[in-house]
C-alpha cells in the first residue's frame, strides 16, 4: 500500500494526464493562430470512440479509434475555421454543441435511451522496473497506466518539431503574424488545418483516456468542461508544449488537493474544495506575472493585409 | 372525403409529459423517470412527451406549453420545478402537475417525496457491519435535498451497528464526471473508507471503477438496481421504483383521483427498496441479514424515525 | 394564444439575455478585451439582484426593481473589475482569469444558495422567491414576455449610439483596433480605456443577470445561467460586434433554443439530437454567410 | 524626350521581338488588370524583365507598383492577365508558388514576425530541420558578403525601421532567388546604405539573377537600373533602357506630362529664429525598458518659427529624443516642457499612426481623440477629412475607404497631412517624406515650411541627411545618447554624427 502523500501525488498525475494530452494538442493548435473551443468537442468524441474502439479491440483499439473521432471533430472545426475562415470561436462553439448532441445521440442509439452501464477493458498501473521506486515521485511519475508515458514521449518530440524543424517554425510564424508567414512562403490553410487536426488528434486520445485509463465507461457529457479548462491551461503553460504539461499538473495537484480535502471529513462547504483549483490558477497566473506572450494573431483569421 | 381522423383534436387520448433537468440517459435519477413514462406509454396507452430543460428559466416555457396543449398530467422531475408549478398552475387547471422532491402543494399541483432515506438506512446498516475500518463513504452528485437526506439516513443506519463508524461525504459537482468521481472515492479509500454509498447517477460509476481496482472495496449503488454494475465489489442498492411511483400518480389522474398534496412513499410503498446482490450475499453476515428485517419491519410500521 | 405566437414569445424571452450578454461581450471585444466571463459577470449580476429581491423590505414597493438592476450592474461589473485589476497590475491575461472566474462565480452561486442565501426551510439549493416589487411587469399580457426585452433594445440601440457616436466610445474602438496608434496618434489613455469598458462590459452582463432574475426565475438557483456568456459570445460575433446587430443574433440563437424546446416537446426529438439540429443551422449560417464574404473579396 | 506614347509604343515591340527568344525573358506581366471594388488599381499593365537586368519600377504614390508585384509575387490573383517566368506561363496560388518559382520579394511594408528573432525570420519558409546556429552563422556571413549588419539574435520588435528593413533583404537574399523584388528598399536606409545596397543589387544580378526596384528616386533608377517601366494610374506609359531615359522625361511620364512641383530653390538654413521657446528639455535622460540609457543629458530648445533637424546614426538616441519632444515618452530625468498638443509623424505608420481597419475618416478623428468630450463632430470631421484629402493629394476613392488599402506612399501624406493640421504650436516629424513620390514629397516639404513660417516649431529626422538639410534651419546631431550644435555643413555633421571630434 502506498502512502498518503503518494497516494496524493499520483492522483495528481491522473487527474493532470488527460488535460495535459488535451492542451498539448491545442498548445500546437493556438501556435498556429486557430482557437479551437470545439476541443470539448474533439474530447467527448474521443471517448465515445473509446468505448465502440474498445468493445471490438481492446484498449489500444478503443485509442486509435477514440484518436480518429477526436481528429474527425476538428476537422469539421477546421472546414469552418480554416478552410471557410469562418470565425473560430463560433465554430468552436457550434462544434462542440453538435459533438456533445452527437455522441448523446449516438450513445442512446447504441446503448438504448436510458443508458447502459457499460463496462470497457482498462489500463492499469503499468510500474516501469527502478523508477517507480523511487520514494515519493516514484510511484506518481512511473506507476501509470501506459498512456501517461506516451504524454511523456510526446512533450519533447512536440517541441523538437515546434522549435527545430522549419515546418514548426513557420506554424509558430503564422500564429504571430500570419502576413509574414504567407509571404515567407508557408502554405498557411494547410499548416492551420493539420495543426487543428493534431490537437483533435490529442483532444480524442485525452477523451480515450478519460474512459479507458480511468473511468471505463462512457457517460454523456463526461469530459465535463475539461475542453475548456485544457484552453485555460495553453494559457497557463504560456504557448509551450513544456508549459502546457506543468500547467496542467499545477491543475491537476489543485484538483487532487479538493479530492484529498473533501475526503479529509472536513465540515467545510465543498464549493470551498471545487473551486480551489481555479482560484490556484488565477493567483498561478498573477504570482507569475511577467510578460505573457500570446500567439499575436491568435483568433484572428483575417489574413488580409492592407 | 377527405380523412379527417387527425384534424380532430383527440382530446379523449391520455397525454402525459416529463421535464428533468438532467439527460434521461444518467442511468439514474432521470433514466428512471424515463423509463416510467415508457411505462405509462405502455400501460395507459398514454401518449408521452419529455422535455429537458437547461435553466431554471425554461421551466415556465415548458409547463406553459404542456398546459396549453392540454396534457392530464406533467411531472416536474426536481425540487426545482415546485415553484415554477405553483406559479403557472393557476393558468391550467385542467393539468395535473407533480413535482418530485417537492413539497409545496396546489388543487392541481402534487409534491412527490421519496423516503429514499428508507433505503439508504437498510444501506448503512450492510454497510456498518461490513466495513472493517470503521471508516465509510458517500460520494453525491451535487448536495441536492434528497441526496443529502440519503446520506444523513446512510449515517444512521451505519451507526446503529457501529457507533464509532467514521462517515466521509464528497461531491463531485455535477452529475456526469465519472473520472471526478473515481478520483474522489479513490481519496477516500487512500482515507481508509473501505465501503462507499454513491448518489451521483451517471458519474457515480466511476465509483464502481475505483472499488474494482481496490480489490478490497464495496461499494452501494443507488436509484436503480446498480448491482449488475460491478457485480464483484457492490452489496446492493438503493432502488427508487420511479415507475411504479409514476404509474401510481399517472392512475389517480387518470381515474380523477388526483388531489394536490404531497405523495410520500417509501419502502412500504414498494417505492424504495433496499436490493442485496445476490453474489456477494455471503459477504453479508445472517446476523446483519437479521438486523435488516427487523428494522424494514419497523419503518414500515411507521415507528423509526429515519433523520430526515 | 396561436402556437406562433407562444413561439415569438418564448422565442424573445430567451433572446434577452443573449442580447444583453452579447452586448456586453460585443464592447469588450470591440475595446480588445478577450472578456470570455460574460458568464460569472451574468451570474454575480443575478445574484446581487436575487439578494436585494429577498431582502429588501415590501414596503419599497417597485423601488425593488430597479435597485435589484442597478445592484446587478454593481455585482457584474465589480466581477469583471478583478479581471481588470489582474490584467492592469499583474499581466494576467483576461481570456484564462475571466475564465476561471466564471467557474468561481458557479460555485460561489453553489454555496449561497445552501448558505447565507439559502430559502429559510434550509431544504432546497435556493433562494426564497423575490418580492413582487422587484418582479420585471409583463410585456404582452397573458405571456412570460416581460420589459426585460425592451431594457435590451434600449441597451443595444444605447450601446450602437455610444460607440458610433460619442468620444467614449470613439475611444474603446481605436484603443480595440490598434492600441500602439491610438496611444500615439490619438494620445488615448488605452489602458484606462480598456479597463473602464470592461468594467462596463461587466456591468451589462450583470444587468443580463438581474433581468433573468427579476423578469423570468423569480429566485436564484444554482444552475441560473446554461452558460449564456458563452453563448453571447457566438451571439456578439456572428454581429460582428455591432450592438444592433446583436438584437438580431440574439433572437436568432433565442429562436433556436426555443425550437429545441418545441422539437423536443411536440416531435419527439431527443435533447441530444436537438442539439446537433442546433449546432448544424449556426454552422449553415456560418458557412452562408461566410461563402458571401469570400465572393466579395479575391485576397489569395 | 521623344513623346512618351511613341516610345512606349517602340519599346513594347522591341520586347515583343525580344521575347521570341524566350531565354531572355525573366520575368513578364502581360495585360493584367486588377480591381479592388470600384478602385481600378491596374488596368492592362504590362511589365517585362530581362535576366540579368535590374528594372526599376515608377510611379507616383498609388499608381499601382505595390499592386503590380504582388502580383507577381502570387499574393494576389489579377482579374485578367497573364504572368510568366522564364518564359512559362504560371498561375500562382500564394506566395509558396511563386517562392518555388524562384521570386523573392521584399515588401513595401515589412512581413517580419515581431516576436522572433532575425535568424528564425530569414529561415521561415524553408524546409527540413532547423538548426539555428547554423542559420545564424550563415546569416552573419550574408550580412557580411552585402555589408547589411544585423544581429542575428535581436528580436524584430526590438529593431529600428532601418534594420528591419535590411533583415526583409538579407531574407530575400537568403534564399537562392532568381528574381528578386525589392518594393522600396531604400526609403528607411540611409544614402550610404542606400548606395550600398543598390550596389550590391548589381552584383547580385552579376550570374543572371534579376531584381526588380521600386523606388521613388528617380536618380537611383538611372544609375542602377538597365530598364525602366513607368506606371501611371495602373497603365504602363513608358518602358524602355536607362540610358534612353532623362530625370525630368521620367518626371514628366509618371505625371502624365504635367511638370514637377520643385520646392529645390526654396530658402532654407539661412533665418535663425528668434520666436519663443516652444519646446524645451533640460538635462534630459531616457532608458529603455532594460535600463540602458538612450538619451543621456539633453539640453535643448525649439523655437516657434524654426525648423530644427535632428541628425544621426540610427541607434543614437534620435528614436527616443523625438518621443520625449512629441510628449509620447516620459523622461527618466530632467525636465521637459512641451505645449499639450505635439503632431507626430512617426516612422512605423502603419502600427504608430493609422489604424488600417479604420475608415481615412476615423484615422483623421484620430486626432485629439484623447481629450475629446461628449459626442463626435462626425460631420466637422468629415468636411476636414475631405479637406485633408484634397489639400494632401492623397489618393483614396473617398474618406469613408480602409486607411490600410490606401497605396503606402497616400497613408503617408494622410499621415502627415492630418499632424501638420491637427497642430498649431509644435511638429516632430520622423522620417515624413517615407515611401512619398517626388512631387509628394516636394509637397510636404512645403507644407512644413509653411507651417514654420505661419509660427510653428518643428523638428525633424530623417536617415538621408541631405532631406534634412534640405529643411531645416539648424540641426542639432545626437551620438551616442548626447546632443551637440553642427554647422550647416555635410561634413561636419556626417563627422559629428559618427562622433569625431574637431573641425
Ligand atoms: N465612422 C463613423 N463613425 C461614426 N459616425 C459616422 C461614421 N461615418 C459616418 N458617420 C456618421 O454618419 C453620417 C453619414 O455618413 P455617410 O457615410 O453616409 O456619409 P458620406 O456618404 O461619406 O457623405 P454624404 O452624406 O455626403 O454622402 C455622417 O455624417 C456621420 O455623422
Ligand atoms: N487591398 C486593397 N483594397 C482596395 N484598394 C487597394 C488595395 N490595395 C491597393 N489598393 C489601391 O490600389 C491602388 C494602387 O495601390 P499600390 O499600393 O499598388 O500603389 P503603389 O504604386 O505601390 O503606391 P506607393 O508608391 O504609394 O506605394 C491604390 O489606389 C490603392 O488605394
Ligand atoms: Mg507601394
Ligand atoms: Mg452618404
Amino acid at each position: 500500500m502506498t502512502s498518503g502523500v503518494e497516494a496524493f501525488l499520483e492522483g495528481v498525475v491522473r487527474t493532470a494526464t488527460p488535460l495535459a494530452l488535451a492542451a498539448l494538442g491545442e498548445t500546437v493548435t493556438e501556435r498556429s493562430g486557430v482557437i479551437n473551443i470545439g476541443l470539448e468537442g474533439s474530447i467527448i468524441a474521443g471517448a465515445l470512440g473509446a468505448v465502440v474502439g474498445a468493445a471490438h479491440g481492446g484498449v489500444w483499439a478503443g485509442f486509435a479509434f477514440g484518436a480518429m473521432c477526436g481528429c474527425a471533430v476538428a476537422a469539421i472545426f477546421a472546414v469552418f475555421a480554416v478552410t471557410l475562415r469562418a470565425d473560430q470561436i463560433i465554430s468552436g462553439t457550434a462544434v462542440t454543441l453538435l459533438a456533445l448532441g452527437g455522441t448523446g445521440t449516438l450513445y442512446r442509439v447504441l446503448y438504448g435511451s436510458a443508458g447502459a452501464a457499460l463496462n470497457t477493458p482498462t489500463l492499469g498501473p503499468m510500474p516501469v522496473p527502478l523508477l517507480s521506486r523511487i520514494p515519493l515521485i516514484g510511484p506518481a511519475l512511473f506507476a501509470q497506466p501506459s498512456i501517461t508515458y506516451v504524454l511523456y514521449a510526446l512533450v519533447p518530440a512536440v517541441s523538437w518539431w515546434m522549435y527545430r524543424t522549419h515546418s514548426g517554425l513557420g506554424l509558430r510564424a503564422i500564429g504571430e503574424n500570419p502576413a509574414a508567414a504567407i509571404a515567407a512562403g508557408v502554405r498557411t490553410k494547410r499548416v492551420q488545418f493539420m495543426a487543428v487536426l493534431f490537437g483533435g488528434f490529442l483532444g480524442g486520445v485525452s477523451g480515450a483516456t478519460l474512459v479507458l485509463a480511468q473511468a471505463g465507461t462512457f457517460v454523456e457529457g463526461m469530459s465535463a468542461g475539461r475542453g475548456f479548462i485544457a484552453i485555460a491551461i495553453v494559457v497557463l503553460g504560456r504557448w509551450n508544449p513544456l508549459g502546457a504539461v506543468l500547467a496542467a499538473l499545477v491543475f491537476g495537484a489543485a484538483s487532487a488537493l479538493q479530492f484529498f480535502f473533501q475526503a479529509t471529513g472536513s465540515s467545510l462547504p465543498y464549493q470551498l474544495f471545487l473551486v480551489f483549483p481555479y482560484a490556484l490558477t488565477l493567483v498561478a497566473l498573477a504570482a507569475t506575472r511577467g510578460r505573457t506572450s500570446a500567439p499575436a494573431a491568435l483568433g484572428r483569421q483575417n489574413l488580409d493585409q492592407g | 372525403g377527405a380523412p379527417v381522423e387527425n384534424r380532430k383534436p383527440v382530446t379523449n387520448q391520455f397525454k402525459v409529459a416529463l421535464v428533468t433537468t438532467g439527460p434521461i440517459s444518467d442511468q439514474g435519477w432521470n433514466a428512471g423517470a424515463y423509463k416510467g413514462l415508457l411505462m405509462i406509454r405502455d400501460s395507459l396507452g398514454a401518449r408521452i412527451s419529455n422535455v429537458q430543460t437547461q435553466t431554471p428559466a425554461e421551466i415556465d416555457e415548458n409547463f406553459r406549453q404542456y398546459g396549453a396543449q392540454s396534457y392530464n398530467l406533467v411531472f416536474g422531475h426536481g425540487f426545482e420545478y415546485q415553484d415554477p408549478a405553483i406559479r403557472v398552475a393557476p393558468s391550467f387547471p385542467m393539468t395535473a402537475f407533480a413535482t418530485t422532491s417537492g413539497t409545496r402543494t396546489a388543487p392541481n399541483v402534487a409534491g412527490v417525496t421519496f423516503a429514499f432515506s428508507d433505503g439508504a438506512y437498510l444501506a448503512g446498516i450492510v454497510a456498518g457491519a461490513a466495513s472493517h475500518s470503521g471508516v465509510i463513504g458517500t460520494i453525491g452528485g451535487t448536495q441536492v435535498p434528497p441526496v443529502v437526506a440519503a446520506f444523513k439516513a446512510f449515517e444512521a443506519g451505519a451507526r446503529s451497528v457501529n457507533p464509532n463508524v467514521k462517515l466521509l461525504t464528497a461531491y463531485v459537482g455535477n452529475w456526469e464526471d465519472a473520472s471526478a468521481a473515481k478520483e474522489q472515492a479513490m481519496a477516500q479509500i487512500a482515507r481508509g473508507a473501505d465501503v462507499i454509498f454513491q448518489d451521483a447517477d451517471a458519474a457515480g460509476l466511476g465509483v464502481f471503477q475505483a472499488a474494482r481496482q481496490a480489490k478490497t472495496v464495496r461499494v452501494i449503488g443507488s436509484n436503480s438496481d446498480q448491482n449488475e454494475v460491478a457485480p464483484e465489489v457492490t452489496l446492493g442498492s438503493v432502488v427508487i421504483d420511479l415507475p411504479r411511483a409514476m404509474m401510481m400518480i399517472a392512475r389517480d389522474v387518470r381515474n380523477n383521483t388526483f388531489k394536490g398534496h404531497v405523495y410520500q412513499l417509501g419502502d412500504a410503498d414498494g417505492v424504495v427498496l433496499w436490493v442485496a446482490n445476490p453474489k456477494l450475499a455471503g459477504e453479508v453476515s445472517p446476523a446483519t441479514v437479521a438486523r435488516l428485517d427487523a428494522a424494514k419491519k419497523v419503518i414500515d410500521a411507521g415507528t423509526l424515525k429515519v433523520p430526515e | 394564444m396561436t402556437e406562433t405566437l407562444a413561439f415569438v414569445m418564448d422565442m424573445l424571452v430567451h433572446a434577452t439575455p443573449l442580447i444583453v450578454a452579447g452586448l456586453a461581450v460585443a464592447i469588450a471585444f470591440r475595446a480588445g478585451i478577450w472578456n470570455i466571463g460574460a458568464d460569472g459577470q451574468l451570474i454575480a449580476g443575478a445574484t446581487a439582484a436575487a439578494w436585494i429581491g429577498v431582502s429588501t423590505s415590501t414596503e419599497i414597493g417597485w423601488l425593488a426593481l430597479p435597485l435589484a438592476l442597478i445592484a446587478g450592474a454593481i455585482a457584474g461589473g465589480a466581477w469583471a473589475a478583478i479581471a481588470a485589476w489582474l490584467r492592469s497590475r499583474f499581466g494576467v491575461l483576461e481570456v484564462i482569469s475571466t475564465i476561471m472566474l466564471n467557474f468561481i462565480a458557479i460555485y460561489g452561486v453553489s454555496y449561497l444558495v445552501r448558505g447565507p442565501l439559502q430559502e429559510p426551510t434550509h431544504v432546497y439549493p435556493q433562494t426564497s422567491s423575490i418580492v413582487t416589487g422587484a418582479h420585471m411587469p409583463t410585456l404582452v399580457a397573458g405571456t412570460r414576455l416581460h420589459w426585460g426585452f425592451v431594457i435590451a433594445l434600449v441597451l443595444a440601440v444605447t450601446a450602437w449610439w455610444v460607440m458610433r457616436y460619442s468620444a467614449a466610445g470613439f475611444r474603446i474602438r481605436a484603443s480595440g483596433a490598434n492600441p500602439f496608434a491610438a496611444r500615439s496618434a490619438g494620445l488615448i489613455n488605452v489602458s484606462r480605456v480598456t479597463s473602464v469598458a470592461f468594467i462596463v462590459s461587466g456591468a451589462i452582463a450583470g444587468i443580463a443577470g438581474a433581468i433573468e432574475v427579476s423578469g423570468v426565475t423569480f429566485a436564484l438557483y444554482e444552475n441560473i445561467s446554461p452558460g449564456y456568456g458563452y453563448t453571447a459570445i457566438a451571439v456578439a460575433l456572428l454581429a460582428g460586434l455591432n450592438p444592433l446587430g446583436v438584437i438580431g443574433t440574439g433572437i436568432l440563437f433565442g429562436a433556436l433554443e426555443t425550437a429545441a424546446g418545441t422539437m423536443q416537446r411536440n416531435i419527439g426529438v431527443p435533447a441530444t439530437t436537438a442539439s446537433v439540429i442546433e449546432a448544424v443551422v449556426i454552422l449553415a449560417v456560418i458557412a452562408v454567410a461566410q461563402l458571401r464574404v469570400h465572393r466579395a473579396t479575391s485576397v489569395a | 524626350m521623344p513623346p512618351i506614347a511613341s516610345v512606349c509604343r517602340g519599346l513594347l515591340s522591341r520586347h515583343q521581338q525580344v521575347s521570341d527568344d524566350v531565354s531572355d525573358v525573366a520575368l513578364q506581366l502581360a495585360s493584367i488588370t486588377k480591381r479592388f471594388g470600384r478602385v481600378a488599381a491596374l488596368s492592362s499593365a504590362a511589365f517585362l524583365a530581362r535576366r540579368g537586368t535590374v528594372h526599376a519600377l515608377l510611379g507616383e504614390n498609388g499608381a499601382g507598383k505595390t499592386t503590380l508585384m504582388r502580383i507577381a509575387f502570387g499574393m494576389l490573383r489579377p482579374d485578367s492577365g497573364s504572368i510568366s517566368v522564364n518564359g512559362v506561363g504560371q498561375s500562382f496560388a500564394s506566395p509558396a508558388d511563386a517562392i518555388d518559382a524562384g521570386i523573392g520579394m521584399v515588401h513595401q511594408h515589412f512581413t517580419l514576425v515581431p516576436a522572433m528573432t532575425v535568424t528564425e525570420n530569414i529561415a521561415l519558409g524553408g524546409r527540413g530541420i532547423f538548426r539555428p546556429t547554423r542559420t545564424r552563422d550563415a546569416i552573419s556571413a550574408l550580412a557580411e558578403k552585402t555589408g547589411l549588419a544585423i544581429d542575428p539574435d535581436a528580436r524584430i520588435e526590438d529593431l529600428s525601421a532601418g534594420a528591419q528593413q535590411r533583415v526583409e533583404i538579407l531574407k530575400a537574399l537568403a534564399r537562392d532567388t532568381r528574381i528578386l523584388i525589392l518594393d522600396e528598399p531604400t526609403a528607411v536606409l540611409t544614402p550610404l546604405e542606400a548606395r550600398e545596397l543598390l550596389r550590391k543589387t548589381r552584383e547580385l544580378i552579376s550570374d543572371g539573377r534579376t531584381a526588380i526596384l521600386i523606388t521613388h528616386k528617380i536618380r537611383d533608377a538611372l544609375e542602377f537600373a538597365d530598364d525602366i517601366t513607368v506606371l501611371r494610374r495602373g497603365t504602363t506609359v513608358w518602358t524602355g533602357s536607362a540610358s534612353n531615359a532623362t530625370e525630368a522625361g521620367l518626371v514628366s511620364a509618371m505625371l502624365g506630362g504635367e511638370s514637377a512641383l520643385d520646392d529645390s530653390d526654396a530658402h532654407s538654413g539661412a533665418i535663425v529664429s528668434n520666436g519663443a521657446v516652444v519646446m524645451s528639455l533640460r538635462n534630459v535622460s531616457v532608458r529603455d525598458e532594460i535600463d540602458v540609457e538612450r538619451l543621456s543629458s539633453v539640453t535643448l530648445s525649439i523655437h516657434a518659427g524654426e525648423i530644427v533637424g535632428i541628425a544621426a546614426v540610427e541607434g543614437n538616441g534620435q528614436r527616443e529624443l523625438l518621443r520625449v519632444l512629441a510628449g509620447r515618452v516620459g523622461a527618466t530625468v530632467g525636465e521637459v516642457t512641451i505645449p499639450p498638443v505635439v503632431g507626430f509623424i512617426p516612422e512605423d505608420r502603419q502600427r504608430d499612426a493609422l489604424i488600417r481597419d479604420f475608415t481615412v475618416r476615423d484615422n483623421v478623428a484620430l486626432l485629439g481623440a484623447g481629450a475629446r468630450n461628449g459626442v463626435m463632430p462626425w460631420s466637422d470631421i468629415r468636411a476636414d477629412a475631405r479637406e485633408l484629402l484634397h489639400d494632401y493629394d492623397v489618393r483614396a476613392s473617398g474618406d469613408t475607404v480602409r486607411a490600410g488599402t490606401l497605396s503606402g506612399g497616400n497613408q503617408q501624406k494622410l499621415v502627415v497631412g492630418r499632424e501638420i493640421e491637427g497642430s498649431h504650436t509644435a511638429l516632430v516629424a520622423e522620417n515624413p517624406s517615407r515611401g512619398l513620390d517626388v512631387q509628394a514629397a516636394a509637397a510636404i516639404r512645403v507644407r512644413i515650411r509653411a507651417a514654420r513660417t505661419a509660427g510653428m516649431a518643428v523638428v525633424i529626422y530623417s536617415p538621408d541627411l541631405d532631406e534634412v538639410l534640405a529643411l531645416a534651419d539648424r540641426v542639432v546631431v545626437l551620438c551616442a545618447g548626447k546632443a551637440s550644435e553642427a554647422p550647416m555643413e555635410y561634413e561636419a555633421i556626417g563627422r559629428a554624427m559618427l562622433g569625431l571630434s574637431g573641425r
